[in-house]
């Protein structure tokens, strides 16, 4: 196999041999739907299709198996079933959470606290909130990404109503200190909320040990379909609806059920979390051996995100003097997904917030990449991104007016 | 996203590097999202007889470094300055409407290293030198 | 094959021959996907699994599928794909619409104007705003479940800010004269919102003969996946957004896309479409002997909804003296799945509000049935149930303590 | 939803019908639904020696007459008063938590029924009469 020639002019993309397989390394942006998660959900598209609201027996069928769908999800999170309500996704589950709590504790308080480095669709909602009156607290992190337990406390005043903190991070993978989190808040007897959504079936959560009162998951993010995700709400939680219209969801949630999309987020995240013993461990292993030869055969290049504390299928590293998209975009020919940061502000020009938050340059945070892995990568492809990058960034560095001489 | 033309230049760009002891020099940054551009010429009489450029930024600078560069080499000074940078995002069969920027970062390069060149060789006016 | 015994203490469950085909006319509720709309959508979960934001090929592709199938919805109602905006169903579709165009218009009024007899994803959402402090205004409707276009008129004040009026009514199927009703509201420079989710595929629709400025319509209605739908808004409409963070759907509908449900409901709203001229003939037919054969053969019977403003599937009948419910469970032994109402609040014990609304008594409006057509459904699937309903109504009037003797 | 208990009550209906002449007859309604009620008896000295029932409401509603008349029969009066909309939705395996008015109603009409047979028959506590 020859690999991309460095010399600048020459035409990479003849000489190089494609790979016939490309090497996926953008599980943090979505995931394959497993085959056995297919094969659950393709009887109800067209013979179990039964909306689950109706009497007739067809309709039965569909409850029974959002139910069963139900269970899986509350088991893998330590919940009861009563408390998990089924979204469109992440998002949707983190509007909800945000906009639900906010407007039902409206007469109590209008002070939300939530970190700099949340998903868009935690911080954006805030904003938005802020529109309307509402004030938002943005903790800052250290160097690595965490958020310190000590700044909610400082930043809680009477008129908090939620405190919401992701459990991990979708760019840089660190994993905040939840647990210690949710016990400030609930010290002043706040309500927390988490967006769990890269953390499910990476790390073990467990609702009631950890004190979450409101946690999002996505299905995308484990092997389930897009469109697909559940908030968590514990029982007493005080929070409105977001979605208006049909009894749908024990009434908190209207709108027909997607039972194909339920029924595969249900087994996905039931065979997510029964492999994560076996699954983390060995990605934290290929994540190890790229952080290690990417720092190590790549000069002038840092780790982004928390050494340790980390999503064992998280490598973020910022590369000086070149640009992200040309690297995505080199690595794509080459056969090699990945990203900058997340993918829903890849089309902006702005440097990733999250990065930005953790105090690198624009010019650093505009030069990252993130590789994440997933249960089909294997060493061979950690081995054909080690030989690959280098020579990426040591051609785009050669293009670039910042490279030292 | 990109057109073949796009990733041709970009993946294999033309005149990327830096002319030694550059008759003008030029280097312009987008504060939008931090990209830069230098680009270098090469002068004789009033005709570019070498243009080369380094970019830091994204496939559609690298791609538009590349193709201005081509536009411009063996032009008079004048009809360099006529190269727009629709001219050369048309010549690259067109670029998405977030990223016209990155074509209007050649053309600024190529605009003020001429300029640098007229700098130091006599007013802008008298190009004849 | 023996049907219904109608002696009280018979054991009809064993006695009647169950047939193996299940006549399903409950299409108001949902459909059944079809296969070529899951064969269009299987690649997309387990191999053209792409994000659509991000840059590399997989993701790419994702992309042109989905503005494939934003240029098949958009062809569908006679818009421009620009002007298409997906969402997770229905319902969110009318929460967009009501919400948005509430909150961005706040300045400039707090008055809307739908109809009583709306589906809850409307009315419920506008009762939410009524919390809020907007005011609403619910349009009676005439016996048959029309809103009189001069009733708008009527109600608009300088301060109201949008009309929604649905296109069809999905308990009755009475079709709304929406052209009319879109022209009083733009005469005052209001917009106007009609939730087409039961009109897609049964009516021709074109925005832009109709004087729609937004439209919500949902894909397991007509064929496509539940938990997808669309919002069509009018280019310049001055609408908030609903969901919030990431920068999809061009900023105004956060998530990540559900790339497979969107490629579904695309291919399933343009065979619904192009079928229509042939099917919807076909359905009425069948609608109408239906109709004829339940009035003629069961006594104390009537028609709900317009006789002829009506959708060509639905069939919507009044039994006096028995209960909804009863009925239902009775029908679902025999092998027919039907509704009294909207599936979403079956549920629920409050009779109809639609039924309410066009002035039936409570009890009535209690005994009412929902049937309605597909293209599954054949003239035997008529025969069958003009059949075996007589039988069952007769054997609950048997029971009834209303009947007279 | 239903349990099959529920289920065959309701499709095989014990004691529909109403008896002529009946000793004691209760009708009742649930205002909630609309669903209504009507429970005849003959009684002979202090027992309930035929129960009849006719409903118009949802399946719950129905079995639960079932169920109700199916447990009344044969009993005293007082030992019939002692059933309750519980012991209906029991001997039924169960009821959905918002079908638990369809038993309470079935409860009320056979208390109803006996209170009609004894505010014919003299005196409640005199119920020997
Ligand atoms: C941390 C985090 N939160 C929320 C989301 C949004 O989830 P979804 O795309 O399913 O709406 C994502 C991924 O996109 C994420 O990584
Ligand atoms: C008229 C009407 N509007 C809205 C909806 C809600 O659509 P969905 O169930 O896709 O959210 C339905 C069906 O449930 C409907 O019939
Ligand atoms: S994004 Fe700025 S130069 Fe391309
Ligand atoms: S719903 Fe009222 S009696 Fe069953």
């Amino acid at each position: 196999m020859k690999y991309l020639c460095v010399e600048p002019g020459c035409s990479m993309n003849t000489t190089v041999n494609r790979r016939s397989r490309l090497v996926y390394m953008d599980h943090a942006a979505t995931t394959p739907v497993r085959p056995e998660v297919v094969e659950e959900m393709l009887p109800c598209f067209t013979e179990r299709f039964g909306n689950p609201s109706s009497v007739y027996a067809l309709a039965r069928e569909a409850r029974v198996t959002l139910e069963k769908a139900r269970r899986q999800v509350a088991d893998a999170i330590g919940a009861n079933p009563k408390e998990i309500y089924f979204t469109s996704g992440g998002t949707e589950a983190d509007n909800w959470a945000i906009k639900g709590v906010a407007a039902a504790n409206r007469k109590k308080g209008d002070h939300i606290i939530t970190s700099a480095i949340e998903h868009h669709a935690v911080i954006h909602t805030c904003q938005s909130l802020e529109k309307q009156g509402y004030r938002v607290t943005y903790l800052p992190v250290d160097e690595f990404g965490r958020v310190d337990p000590a700044s909610v406390e400082e930043a809680i005043t009477d008129k908090t109503i939620l405190v919401s903190v992701m459990t991990a991070n979708n760019e840089i993978g660190t994993i905040q200190p939840v647990a210690e989190i949710a016990k400030v808040a609930h010290d002043h007897g706040v309500p927390f909320h988490t967006d769990a959504v890269q953390a499910i079936g990476a790390i073990p959560i467990d609702v009631d040990n950890m004190g979450i009162d409101l946690l999002s998951l996505s299905g995308h993010k484990f092997g389930g379909p897009k469109g697909t995700g559940a908030l968590y709400i514990r029982d007493k939680t005080r929070i409105g609806t977001f979605m208006d219209g049909g009894a749908q969801e024990r009434g908190r949630r209207a709108g027909t059920e997607n039972v194909p999309g339920i029924v595969g987020l249900g087994k996905a995240i039931e065979l997510a979390v029964a492999e994560m013993p076996e699954k983390s461990p060995r990605l934290a292993a290929m994540r190890d051996r790229l952080i290690k030869g990417i720092l190590e055969t790549i000069p002038e290049t840092r780790l982004n995100g928390h050494p340790t504390e980390r999503l064992p299928n998280n490598v973020n590293v910022a590369f000086r003097y070149v640009e992200g998209e040309s690297i995505l975009l080199m690595l794509d020919a080459l056969g090699i997904a990945a990203s900058t940061g997340s993918a829903c502000t890849s089309a902006s020009l702005e440097p990733s917030h999250v990065l930005v938050a953790c105090g690198l340059p624009h010019e650093e945070a505009h030069g990252s990449l993130r590789l994440t892995l997933g249960s089909r990568n294997t060493e061979e492809d950690v081995d054909y991104v080690l030989e690959v990058l280098p020579r990426v960034i040591e051609r785009l560095r050669r293009m670039s007016p910042l490279s030292p001489e | 996203m990109y057109s073949e033309r796009v990733m041709d230049h970009f993946m294999n760009p033309r005149n990327m590097g830096e002319i030694p002891d550059a008759d003008g020099v030029g280097e312009v940054g987008n504060p939008a999202c931090g990209d830069i551009m230098r680009i270098t010429l090469r002068i004789e009489g009033d005709r570019i007889v070498d243009a080369k450029f380094k970019t830091f930024g994204c496939a559609a600078a690298i791609a538009s470094s590349s193709m201005a560069t081509e536009l411009i080499r063996g032009k008079t000074l004048d009809e360099a300055l006529a190269v727009t940078n629709k001219a050369v995002a048309e010549a690259l069969e067109g670029l998405p409407p977030q990223k016209l920027h990155c074509s209007v970062l050649a053309e600024e390069g190529i605009r003020k290293a001429i300029a640098d060149y007229r700098a130091r060789h006599g007013s802008p006016e008298a190009s004849g030198g």
